[in-house]
């Protein structure tokens, strides 16, 4: 099973979900995330914040080999027995699913904590760029300063 | 020939998304092409004079003194969004 | 929506993410823990720990407040616009769903928090109670120091 | 009445889920009742004496100070092992 998917095509987690436990019993433990588009922080069309549309532009080839590089280093500090990544690029209305991180192991600190390692460096080291369309135009997302000190904080432990 | 990868934002700015170039225009190292660039004036000077612009060399992500040859491929984008 | 459920039947992720958004285009975030049986530590039919079939007892009225209390906890430290819980019980077999815990709102670290937090405490706070069929016979699974410690922590932090 | 509750591994020590006890069979509080099911000796007495047996009173955790009276629901279990 490939690990890493970027993809214009929804995701069902469902599907997903029976991908990442197989026929695996040593899996007691599953932690998946998905991210969605916001509409906020307006919610009216009035609001010239209102996001009304989301375009996702990506690095082919840097995109799939980054991300793998994020799962081996989760792979490398936890013990999981499966891993998927699937990021959505292209056109994504707001209440679309952009990304699903999904980890399965044995127990379920280390699936919270390497589902949340690899979300946080997806966040800050995948070539990604979100354009996001409003009542007064398109515009670049601008990257946060949260994101880095999220990322960072798994350097500071070594855990 | 050298391949010269822009994205997003950066890539608007400056109104072209790849570029060609020879290893004698693209100069020795990831830095030195990146101030060639610069050195072209109009939105070339601004839009790459951005301190937070990341650069990757052969898709991987770098620091800027890594040495570039013919075949190479170095990309300038701005921070990443996704997720 | 009821926010928990103890059912004796299974559940099915894909259906729940679509509840857990529903059409509410300010969630951002979803974070999902899935807890299944595990065969675990013996694979084989041979080895006296290996766990053949999982039977879930449960003290039906207080396990739906006591996980009720939970959530509402959650509720009052973090901002959440959509909590699930699904927890089944009877008779189940390794590689089995057991429990379902899914949290939608704004941002990605609130969403893994009010996760664990929950997980924790549902370890530590709900009246379950897992008996095991092994090769050499039925057991009473016993409570784990380290899912005391896990609770604990959230109350260390104040967080 | 006072309905008192067995679960899991207790339930099966005692070889009861519930009992219906008068207020004046149960006691005052949810530690009378504890220490007076004990006294019934054998299996009550060793089941009922473990160190981290947990009560709940009408649905909810209990310390054992707790007075019990007519109607009320008292229940006794091993610790959680659920998720």
């Amino acid at each position: 099973m490939t690990e890493v998917c970027i993809q214009e095509e929804d995701f069902d987690a469902g599907t997903l979900q029976r991908e990442l436990l197989g026929d695996d019993t040593s899996i007691g433990a599953t932690a998946v995330f998905i991210g969605c588009v916001r509409g906020e922080p307006g919610a009216g069309q009035g609001d010239p914040d209102a996001v009304l549309a989301m375009e996702l532009e990506h690095y082919p080839g840097m995109t799939e080999s980054s991300i793998q590089a994020i799962v081996d280093e989760a792979r490398s500090r936890w013990k999981l027995q499966r891993v998927r990544v699937i990021h959505r690029v292209g056109k994504l209305l707001p209440g679309d699913q952009i990304v699903y991180v999904g980890v399965a192991c044995g127990h379920r600190g280390e699936a919270f904590q390497a589902c949340e390692f690899i979300m946080d460096y997806l966040k800050t080291r995948a070539p990604f760029w979100k354009r996001e369309t409003t009542p007064v135009g398109a515009r670049w997302v601008d990257a946060r300063a949260s994101d880095d000190s999220a990322a960072a904080r798994w350097q500071a432990t070594g855990e | 020939m050298i391949k010269v990868l822009f994205f997003a934002r950066l890539r608007e700015q400056l109104g072209v998304g790849n570029l060609e170039l020879s290893p004698e225009e693209a100069g020795t190292t990831v830095a030195e092409l990146r101030s060639r660039l610069q050195a072209r004036g109009g939105q070339w000077a601004d839009a790459l004079s951005a301190d937070n612009l990341l650069c990757a060399l052969n898709q991987q992500q770098a620091r800027g003194d890594e040495s570039i040859t013919a075949g190479d491929e170095v990309a300038f984008f701005p921070p990443v969004t996704g997720g």
